[in-house]
């Protein structure tokens, strides 16, 4: 790597920073136009600085030590080179996740151009920061410099959430986001200070040395459940996920995108991230395995039929987005290198598929001050710009071969088939033709009014709702849509091209090696790595993809036409008693969803601290 | 001699929370934050942490609190329109709650 | 007092870290909500400091005491700076929030929010409407 | 059962974290013991930049980066409340909180607060250069900065804290000392070395101009912790007082005192 792009992990986190101050700075006294133009600009340099260290990277990692203190020279025993230095460290992998975090606001800013009639320049400031903070944390290789980045996504994400002031609900729902995620920080930082009391080290590779000098304890076990409580926390999954339907229903609407596009996509990489430093090897993998595969498939399931029952998009889309975490998390949870590679190409598909999904439902909420789907029965016909992203979108959802999601959903699968998982690629399958069949359906509703009329059995009176902004002309329309396509294209390219899947396995086995990982951080040394690559348009899973969307549009369709008759069996009706149930449960207010935190990181804890 | 003076800080430092935590009324739990920031600041003199301490004195005890009291001032008079408001059903915009439903509250 | 004093740090950091989180999960008015929520953080101050505390250790400002006097962990007390900041930070934001909750919706018990919510969206007779963006 | 359903959880909760708290921390070595081998390092950077203060010395120096991401979150989390506490269009028909006359403060607090205020804002500048070699640094006196304009208010009036420190200008303040610490940043990088890379001439031991960027880093902190804690006190403040017009006395809490609500 050349001068420059050895530096580069710094200027993905640094660029971002100094824009926001800038335009934190100067916001007063320069006219929109110039905030607007400065973030786009920022925003779309660190994305080509992204994608160019995920080029230059190649099968190598990029160790850059901050503050010019890079560590003595390799000692003659080849001893861990240690220093007191923050070290950054971008394997292909985090800078391809830095490349997510970037594209993901660019397109929330290009929206936000003809979005809001009166941002201030703290919006643009604030997405920059958020940017900046995703893409220090997962090039962070030192454990409390990621905990910083943390707080830094919490904070810029608390205020971006509950920007718009006059609605009662994004403020309070901002609120919960807030206590929340503060309090899962809290708790891995304890984790953090008894790694630090245990090891003495900050740094991730010496940490992940240092605990293999004792057998593993109580300390270790319990310093894992609590690092992951901020990661799961994050990524929304179950028991800590009440925060994110609320969130999301009530955040502006380039905020949603990125919150459940990028931020969520973190939290999954940091459980990863800190088992492959830290924790493989050290504790027992079959416990931890068993533990992610249960919250993952948990999640999954409970997102997804959540997500079949909302009106409201967001709130739909918000449930949705909890599933596909829940499946990647099962990638994760299978702690190896194909499992890895399969989840975070599922994540990455997922950015590009829900990202699309939630600006198109901004666009909805800009003609029509709603995005109830009963509300907006029919009204949207003819409107073939957005309704392209929405079926493309919904489509990709369920894993249709050569959009987003299906790298993803297509190796994970061949990997739970390889690792005798066989019912786990049900689970895949039906949450993924559940959370699939419930965007198609309100995009039937919505913009082909197919389906009994909701309006005749609910007598709602047309409340004029207060619109985000004024009447938005086709024009606009395009324009506001055209980040939408730019994300569904990028998912797209990562379907189809061939190398993209090889890079990728190729650099799930040099993140998942642990050895090489210390290696590279401690003594310089790059090992090579060796990864089988498995062809991914095989049969089984064209047939799987095949299974998954006639499912969904089979789902679709009785939502829409299905016979009243059919509501009244006694299975449908103990089903949705179960359903209106677990509803019931998802109306957790503050104290509530506080109880689940501690109850779920206490579970967390007895089960790996043993 | 100063391990007993650190040893009663921190007993002290873990009531004084305690008793933060225990006071319903945040108008008063200002103040007994205060007080707790105060304590969590000599006992980290006391744990040879001067720098902490400095900041957790600024912070801890004196701006926090300040925005405390004054979000609570805030709060209250909030809570005091809405139930003016829809008690009197006087129609006065402001910061009454959006919502315009006209049950009365428990 | 000698081998017993870092247990009782250890301790005290986990009684306040409790104490918060039982404030927080009684808690009846928001901005009670939101200073439970730092007195939860402040624990991890404590604890912080009590894992860098050595016997005997003065403080590591090194103007007027020799180059090997025994000094306690500096890089803990960094971490804690830090730790106190951003604390004092998500106050700050969390109480705005507070009093914006306050205004909208006019009242400011945790509990009684979500039955607000609900009730506007029974009242209007369908889940959540978009009102919001 | 749902209201105590939050109790139970929490409780539940707990007593198993404690327990297998407990259990844990057993594992940890006594206070002697504790393995320090990154503070001995720390403290060893510390004498090689010739910097006294060894806990600023990890804050600034070695471990610069944590705190570059630290003043953002303070940057954030202020800007944020800003952006929070903005009065909206519906909201202008309360009154304007510096419409109100000079307060009748005693002539006392008066005196007090015209004293007090330049020797609150000297001890601020003091910690702030000086952290680098005693207790302090830019956070620390950035908050002493910021008290003092409390005192202005309290002393005097709203008017004049709003004269002290106009909204605009502290943004601004708070925004150029944020792209300062990122700057010196780049100012490392762009001489060669690395981001945050300390390449000032470090100076003699213990004398003011020593150890390379820490004070300018200190001084770049304490403009922008001043500004950010005036700025969000100064939000609040305008929350507190502001009181709709009609019926004018709304329980007498005009001044920012919390009102006495009758709960």
């Amino acid at each position: 790597m050349s001068g420059l792009e050895s530096q580069l992990p710094v200027l993905l986190v640094a660029v971002p920073l100094a824009g926001a101050a800038l335009v934190a700075a100067v916001g007063h006294w320069v006219p929109r136009i110039l905030a607007d133009l400065t973030a786009i600009g920022v925003a779309a340099a660190t994305a080509v600085g992204a994608v160019w260290l995920v080029v230059g990277l190649g099968s190598g990692r990029v160790v850059c030590w901050l503050g010019g203190w890079d560590p003595q020279p390799a000692g003659k025993d080849g001893s861990a080179r240690e220093s007191v230095g923050i070290a950054l460290v971008a394997d292909r992998w985090s800078a391809a996740l830095a490349v997510v975090a970037a594209v993901v606001v660019l397109a929330g800013l290009l929206f936000t151009w003809r979005y809001f009639e009166e941002t201030s320049a703290t919006y643009h400031g604030l997405m920059l920061a958020f940017l900046a903070a995703m893409s220090g944390f997962v090039l962070a290789g030192d454990l409390f410099d990621a905990f910083v980045w943390f707080e830094l996504m919490g904070a810029a994400g608390y205020a971006l959430a509950g920007m718009r002031v006059e609605e009662p609900r994004s403020v309070h729902a901002a609120l919960e986001f807030g206590v929340v995620n503060t309090l899962g920080c809290s708790f891995s930082l304890v984790g953090i200070t008894l790694l630090y009391a245990r090891t003495g080290e900050l740094n991730l590779a010496l940490v992940g040395e240092r605990l293999h000098d004792r057998p593993p304890d109580a300390l270790v076990g319990l310093t894992f459940a609590l690092l992951l409580v901020a990661a799961l926390v994050k990524a929304a999954v179950v028991p800590f996920h009440f925060w994110t339907a609320d969130a999301e229903a009530a955040a502006p609407t380039p905020v949603c995108a990125v919150l459940s596009g990028a931020m969520v996509a973190t939290g999954v990489y940091a459980v990863a991230r800190w088992w492959w430093t830290l924790y493989d090897g050290v504790l027992s993998a079959a416990l931890a395995e068993h533990l992610l595969l249960g919250l993952g498939t948990a999640t999954a399931l409970l997102g997804a039929v959540l997500c079949v029952c909302q009106r409201h998009v967001k709130r739909l889309l918000a449930y949705s987005t909890i599933s596909h975490v829940g499946v990647a998390l099962l990638g994760v949870g299978l702690l190896g290198p194909a499992g890895l590679t399969a989840a975070l190409a599922y994540l990455l598909g997922h950015a590009c598929t829900k990202g699309p999904l939630f600006l198109g439902t901004g666009v909805l909420l800009n003609q029509y001050g709603t995005v109830d789907e009963h509300a907006l029965f029919g009204r949207a016909r003819g409107h073939w710009l957005t309704l392209s992203v929405f079926v493309l979108g919904g489509l990709g959802l369920a894993g249709l071969p050569g959009l987003g999601l299906w790298w993803g959903k297509a190796s994970l699968e061949h990997t739970l088939t390889t690792e005798h998982l066989a019912w786990l690629v049900a689970v895949v399958t039906v949450s993924g033709a559940l959370t699939s069949s419930a965007v198609l359906r309100a995009a039937a509703r919505i913009f082909f009014g197919l389906g009994a009329d909701p309006r005749e059995r609910a007598e709602e009176t047309a409340t004029e709702e207060h619109e985000e902004q004024g009447e938005v002309t086709r024009g606009v329309a395009a324009l506001m849509l055209a980040p939408a396509w730019l994300l569904l294209a990028l998912g797209i390219g990562l379907a189809v091209v061939p190398d993209l899947h090889r890079a990728g396995e190729t650099a799930g086995e040099v993140f998942t090696d642990h050895h090489g990982y210390a290696a590279a951080v401690l003594r310089g040394a790059s090992g090579a790595v060796h990864a089988e690559h498995h062809a991914l348009w095989t049969g089984s899973s064209l047939a799987l993809a095949a299974v998954a969307l006639a499912l969904s549009l089979v789902l679709a369709a009785a939502w829409l036409w299905g016979p009243p008759a059919l509501g009244r069996t006694r299975v449908v009706g103990a089903l949705r008693a179960s359903v209106d149930a677990l509803h019931g449960l998802h109306r957790a207010d503050l104290t509530e969803q506080v109880g689940w935190l501690v109850l779920g990181s206490a579970v967390l804890a007895v089960v790996l601290g043993r | 001699m100063t391990d007993w003076i650190l040893g009663l800080l921190v007993l002290l430092t873990a009531a004084t929370a305690t008793v933060v935590v225990l006071t319903r009324d945040p108008a008063r739990q200002a103040a007994v934050l205060s007080a707790y920031g105060l304590m969590l600041a000599l006992t980290m003199v006391a744990l040879a942490a001067p720098d902490v301490a400095l900041s957790q004195i600024g912070v801890g005890t004196a701006a926090v609190p300040l925005i405390v009291i004054l979000a609570v001032a805030r709060c209250e008079r909030a809570v005091r329109a809405s139930q003016a408001d829809r008690a009197g059903r006087v129609g006065r915009p402001g910061d009454s709650a959006g919502d315009d439903q006209e049950r009365e509250r428990s | 007092m000698a081998d017993v004093l870092p247990w009782l740090l250890y301790a005290g950091a986990g009684w306040i870290f409790l104490a918060g989180l039982y404030g927080l999960v009684t808690s009846r008015h928001l901005v009670h909500t939101v200073v439970c929520l730092s007195v939860t953080q402040s624990a991890t101050y404590l604890l912080l400091l009590a894992v860098g505390w050595t016997r005997g250790g003065t403080a590591p400002i090194f103007a007027d005491i020799g180059r090997h006097r025994r000094v306690v962990d500096p890089v803990v007390q960094a971490m804690t700076l830090t730790d106190v900041v951003v604390g004092a930070a998500m106050t700050a934001l969390l109480l705005a929030l507070s009093v914006q909750v306050a205004k909208r919706r006019g009242c400011v018990d945790p509990r009684l929010l979500r039955s607000l919510e609900q009730e506007s969206e029974e009242e209007r007779g369908r889940p959540a409407p978009g009102r919001s963006g | 059962m749902r209201r105590r359903l939050p109790l139970v959880l929490g409780a539940v909760g707990a007593v198993a974290l404690a327990v297998v708290g407990v259990r844990a921390f057993l594992g940890l070595p006594g206070a002697g013991e504790v393995p320090h081998p990154y503070a001995a390092r720390a403290v060893a950077a510390a004498y090689a930049h010739t910097t006294p203060n060894a806990v600023v010395s990890v804050t600034l120096d070695q471990r610069g980066f944590d705190t570059l991401g630290e003043e953002f979150v303070l940057l954030a989390a202020a800007i944020g409340t800003v952006l929070l506490l903005r009065r909206l269009a519906e909201e202008a028909h309360e009154d304007r909180p510096h419409d109100y006359g000079p307060e009748d403060v005693f002539e006392a607090v008066r005196l007090v607060g015209a004293l007090l205020l330049p020797a609150a804002l000297l001890v601020g500048g003091y910690v702030v250069l000086h952290g680098h070699l005693s207790p302090g640094g830019g956070f620390q006196g950035g908050t002493v900065l910021a008290s003092g304009l409390y005192l202005a208010y309290l002393a005097a009036d709203y008017r004049t804290l709003e004269r002290l420190g106009p909204p605009g200008v502290l943004d601004t303040a708070e925004g150029v000392g944020a792209l300062g610490y990122a700057a010196v940043g780049f100012a490392g990088l762009i001489g060669g070395s690395a981001y945050l890379a300390n390449d000032l001439p470090h100076g003699v031991w213990n004398s003011l101009l020593s150890a390379g960027t820490v004070p300018v880093l200190n001084v770049a902190i304490g403009l922008e912790v001043g500004a950010a804690f005036v700025l969000v006190v100064a939000k609040f403040l305008e929350q507190a007082l502001l009181v709709p017009r009609e019926d004018g006395d709304d329980g007498g809490d005009r001044d920012a005192t919390a009102g006495e609500g009758e709960h």
